[in-house]
């Protein structure tokens, strides 16, 4: 078990995918200088720009570029740069990549990992911050991935890398930083969410960073007596609605917390999807339907915090 | 004007495509407008059909074709089945997707066609991508991507283009100019000198060419093909052209003077153009009708066919959605 | 009270806005010829190709010319032509248009109509039969209209026009020819759902044209003596949650129609919801998590007929 | 070069708005590096300052302009409060954004000032709007829009300018090219002749100039803008810059060679080349000195003001959303 960021388990997925197989290859703006976020550190070195490709300010492109070059036989690594700036690439995904198998009939596969950076990054405003998860979620033909750890980052991209299917792989900005133990044999199959914790009083349903700030909370919980079993579901196309169902019939309390607006959110699927199966006290903590600001003390407002999820979970029985 | 030594037998294999690809489209639109069983929009191509004839049987097979929602001509050009291509028009088991698809969608991977496309100018990046991939795999493969003159208006046709440029991609561009965008004129919402201009600034060789003349582009295509073999560089073929039906099969395309749509009927149809030319270099009249005879006879016996054929097997509506994760209503 | 269709009824209000306000104008491909469906038939003879503005193949552009326009004190209606190709024009309505008002601190507006004609018509296939309205309505700084009515498509377009936000106005593609009466006097205040059906037994929300649907399986479980309340959402984005928790706390059954994908679809909102503030019976009924055929046999498949309302109605009670 | 009846107060205007747009950004940069106020990224022009200080004070201040992320030259030439725009920089309250927006989407419409962008190559359309609106309301008002040399690789440059010549609208485009985009040299991802080229390739009348001589850009501007105002046509400006920081103000540019940078310090600084035309046409230095530092006295004084500025009502986080619906959490 090696100790890394977040970024460096991408950077390690992908420079092991790319020695196994010759067909992978990256291609996304400033790649060849390592990416704006690192997460390409040390890849150009070894795989050389045509691996490693830099591109022009084309976000169409980007994406419709690599869709032709996967339709041939290679296995793009598309870089969004900010899942905001993926918007300007969104026929190319949603009509193109997604429904190109199913409308040819079975003739043609998309094997493509599309990396989004999302999330709030302290100050970056409206235009750098959003998580569109949902979005992806409701297009068939994708599978999507939020990873929230290291390990996730490394096991997660080893499968979206592999995956036939065309993976949108939404990495947390905030965290690439985050450090922590990769088991590089670990290996990770699409829809089975991780416990992050235990606990039969409480079932806590969460993805991306917001999983962390959970797991956190679970143990301030686990202080006062309260048992959460907090699900990481990683992936949300799918996902793991068996543990969530099983989870709640034990618990008969589920919090879903989620850094994305709540209206329209993933947390409202999961919320249905239990009040149809298996009803209980329900809770969605998400982003007000409001937008995010460059003023700190008002991008706050929106975020989803430890703090809430703790003061959530407490209400859940009031 | 006659040429000294004229290929007759490649003028009649010009011919020969050119109504093979006129009875398809003459059949499918029967189909639609006589027998009800086209169920979506079906786009012609009935006057451009020089264009593929003389174009695409100078690719390999492997070679690679994108098309757009008029390519039943460029399809069958690159050599897919006009039986599989039928039964995908009348949304049949056997359709070359399944019935799937239908006519905006048509593809056939196995003789290099990957796709028409519903999204106006989306196959120009993409095919950029194609010839991209080909360059990685180092396969070989070149790629011939065709557009209509409304797509240039597409922001795809911008960043493909400089695609190709900046990564060098073995690719001929192709803009079928059949003047119109729908029911609008294209030069009306076009700034500037468009197509050729606009490719010829990515600094991508630009050829200009009447794409009524099938002897002619067919005399052009093993050269820009050999060249962009040779030279791994893209390359841009403006062709000038008309469509003489309307824009989709019900559209009676009353936003343009009838006279101008008699006047090329009559003086520039490209097929009656070969059939000229064959007869002036002396080709005897009964093979040149036989041309169309013979493909009239194929694409009855096409229809035929098609109209017969089953609908998709209903358990095959989750097929090819993808691979991981269920489709059904409320899988677990 | 005049009977008109759906799509004329669109055109009349439109025009009858366009003689109120010179401010108001139109702009999308083919406009001049009065638009591919007839919905802005007559309206070049009367206004002029400066006011009925056809447009290059350009989604980007045509959304983002009509957001600079709007900037500067027009009132755009945008046409879409398919709500597939809206998707063309993403960064622009998401990043530009959706988020202006804010990110420039309410020194400006836009005030846009954004029509995206969605939904299945027979065999348009997998690029000509989205309903993403769900997106939308995750989307801060949007409303979300879905008329499913010509009475509705009359005084919903009357409210968008004279609206400040920019107004995302999704029409279904398969009742253009649909008529009924319309009353020019009647107006429409957002969030504000129409009773199409009363009944005590069971609450069925819809929107667009599965509520039409509904209606229609209201007046069969009439005939089996169950009262089916049929709410007709209309906006989306506001949504009328108090007429639909008013409803479900007095019949304790909640069943939800949509077209849409049901993954991720609105109806999880709407489920979500009420089983956080007032749980019941609750199911929802979507398409499946797949593409659309060209095929009529499969596109059936994908269908939500009355008679699966009917039928989900009845088990409501199994 | 010396001459004739050269005009020394057009020359110290141009250089204190010079001098102005560097000591802000002067000012932003000490913010964020040794104060740690500013937040988000900040992009500076510093090396760019001639294209704004030349161009904009041609306009009134009712016509409009569109920037992009590297905006605040842009912003303070129009003629915006630099303290509203520091008091933004730094998301505090009475910044022109109310501390909503920062750097990359400062905006002062009272000034005509339509917005930064955070999106590359968006504001070009969207400019085009703005003129096709003016244009429809018969204002007279035209507009300036400025994006880099990267953005001529997106999709809204071609249906901008297209735009802007099928609509025949009142619209200046200034590709304001640095030569960089992020950390790519723009060449290497660039096909063909670049900017100008492509301009020319939509008809629309295209001037290169040297965008780091001042003088040069205030003779053309009130010629561009008269003409514009005239005939209601859009022209091209290229303005070859370059960018004398890292991209952003945590950029230290690794990715070019020093000797670059510094050559360019030395020998074509904007502001450098016009002290020494105000010199060499006899402008006393101490005339020319205190240029910079009434810049640098405002600008500090700004800074200053700024920091003391409190941050925004708590309360405004759901203003200016929209008008329907409520944004709260869970709201009724
Ligand atoms: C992005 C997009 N916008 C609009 C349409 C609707 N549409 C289908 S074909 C067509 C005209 C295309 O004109 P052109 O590119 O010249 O091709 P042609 O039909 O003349 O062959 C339009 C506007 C579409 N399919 N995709
Ligand atoms: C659509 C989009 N893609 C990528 C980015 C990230 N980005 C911000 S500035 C920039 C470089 C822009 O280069 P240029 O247009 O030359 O402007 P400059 O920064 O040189 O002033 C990039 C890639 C973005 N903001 N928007
Ligand atoms: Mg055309
Ligand atoms: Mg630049």
């Amino acid at each position: 078990m090696e100790q890394m960021t977040y970024a460096q388990a991408a950077a390690r997925a992908v420079a092991d995918a790319m020695r196994q197989d010759p067909t992978v290859w990256c291609v996304g703006e400033d790649l060849g200088r390592g990416g704006v976020f690192k997460q390409y550190a040390d890849l150009p070195e070894e795989f050389g720009p045509d691996r490693i490709s830099d591109a022009p300010i084309s976000e169409a492109a980007i994406m419709g570029a690599a869709f032709g070059a996967a339709l041939v036989g290679t296995r793009p690594i598309v870089e969004m740069r900010f899942a905001d700036f993926a918007l300007c690439a969104t026929d190319e995904l949603v009509n193109q990549i997604a429904k190109a198998r199913f409308m040819f009939g079975g003739q043609s596969r998309a094997p493509m990992v599309i990396r989004k950076p999302m999330g709030m990054w302290r100050s970056s405003a409206a235009q750098h911050s959003q998580s569109l998860e949902s979005w992806y979620v409701h297009i068939p033909g994708l599978v999507v991935c939020c990873p929230a750890t290291p390990q996730d980052n490394y096991s997660m991209m080893r499968a979206a890398i592999a995956c036939d299917d065309p993976v949108v792989y939404l990495e947390h900005k905030d965290i690439w930083a985050l450090e922590g133990p990769v088991d590089v044999a670990e290996d990770y199959a699409f829809g089975k969410a991780r416990r992050r914790t235990e606990g039969n009083d409480l079932t806590i349903v969460s993805w991306s960073n917001t999983a962390n700030l959970a797991t956190q909370a679970a143990l301030t919980l686990a202080g006062e007596g309260v048992g959460a079993n907090v699900l990481d579901l990683r992936s949300l196309w799918p996902w793991d609605k068996e543990s969530v169902l099983e989870s709640v019939r034990r618990t008969g309390r589920l919090l879903i917390a989620h850094e994305s607006v709540q209206v329209g959110g993933f947390g409202a699927e999961v919320a249905a999807t239990v009040a149809e199966h298996a009803p209980c006290r329900i809770k969605r903590l998400g982003s007000p339907r409001s937008l995010i600001s460059y003023a700190p003390n008002l991008e706050d407002q929106l975020r989803v915090t430890e703090q809430m999820i703790v003061d959530a979970a407490r209400a859940m029985w009031s | 004007m006659n040429r000294a030594n004229y290929d007759r037998d490649r003028g009649m294999a010009l011919l020969r495509m050119m109504e093979r690809i006129r009875a398809f489209e003459e059949q499918a639109e029967l189909a639609a407008t006589r027998d009800g069983l086209v169920l979506g929009a079906i786009h012609l191509s009935i006057g451009q059909e020089a264009i593929p004839a003389g174009l695409l049987p100078s690719l390999d097979t492997t070679d690679l074709l994108l098309s757009t929602h008029r390519g039943h001509g460029h399809t069958l050009a690159k050599g897919a089945s006009p039986v599989a291509m039928m039964k995908e028009l009348l949304g049949r088991a056997g359709g070359c997707c399944g019935g799937k698809g239908g006519s905006m969608h048509i593809a056939d991977f196995g003789v290099g066609m990957l796709g028409a496309n519903g999204v106006v100018g989306a196959n120009i990046h993409i095919g950029a991508g194609a010839a991209h991939g080909a360059k990685l795999l180092g396969d070989g493969r070149i790629v011939v991507d065709i557009f209509g003159d409304g797509a240039i208006n597409r922001g795809p046709f911008l960043e493909g283009l400089n695609w190709a440029g900046v990564f060098e991609l073995p690719i001929l561009f192709v803009c079928e100019d059949n003047q119109y965008s729908a029911s609008t004129r294209t030069s009306d919402m076009t700034a500037g000198d468009g197509a050729a201009a606009r490719a010829r600034s990515f600094g991508i060789r630009t050829t200009e060419i009447d794409g009524n003349d099938a002897e002619a582009i067919a005399d052009l295509a093993p050269e820009l093909i050999a060249r962009i073999r040779k030279t791994g560089q893209p390359e841009f073929l403006h062709a000038r052209t008309y469509r003489l039906h309307g824009h989709t099969y019900f559209d009676p395309a009353a936003y343009r003077p009838k006279a101008e749509s008699d006047r090329q009927w009559a003086e520039d149809d490209p097929i009656q153009r070969q059939r000229d030319v064959l007869a002036s270099h002396g080709q005897p009249p009964d093979q040149i009708d036989k041309a169309r005879s013979d493909a009239v006879t194929e694409m009855e016996a096409t229809l035929a066919d098609a109209t017969i054929a089953p609908w998709p097997a209903d358990n095959t509506v989750f097929d090819d959605v993808q691979d991981i994760g269920s489709p059904a209503r409320e899988a677990f």
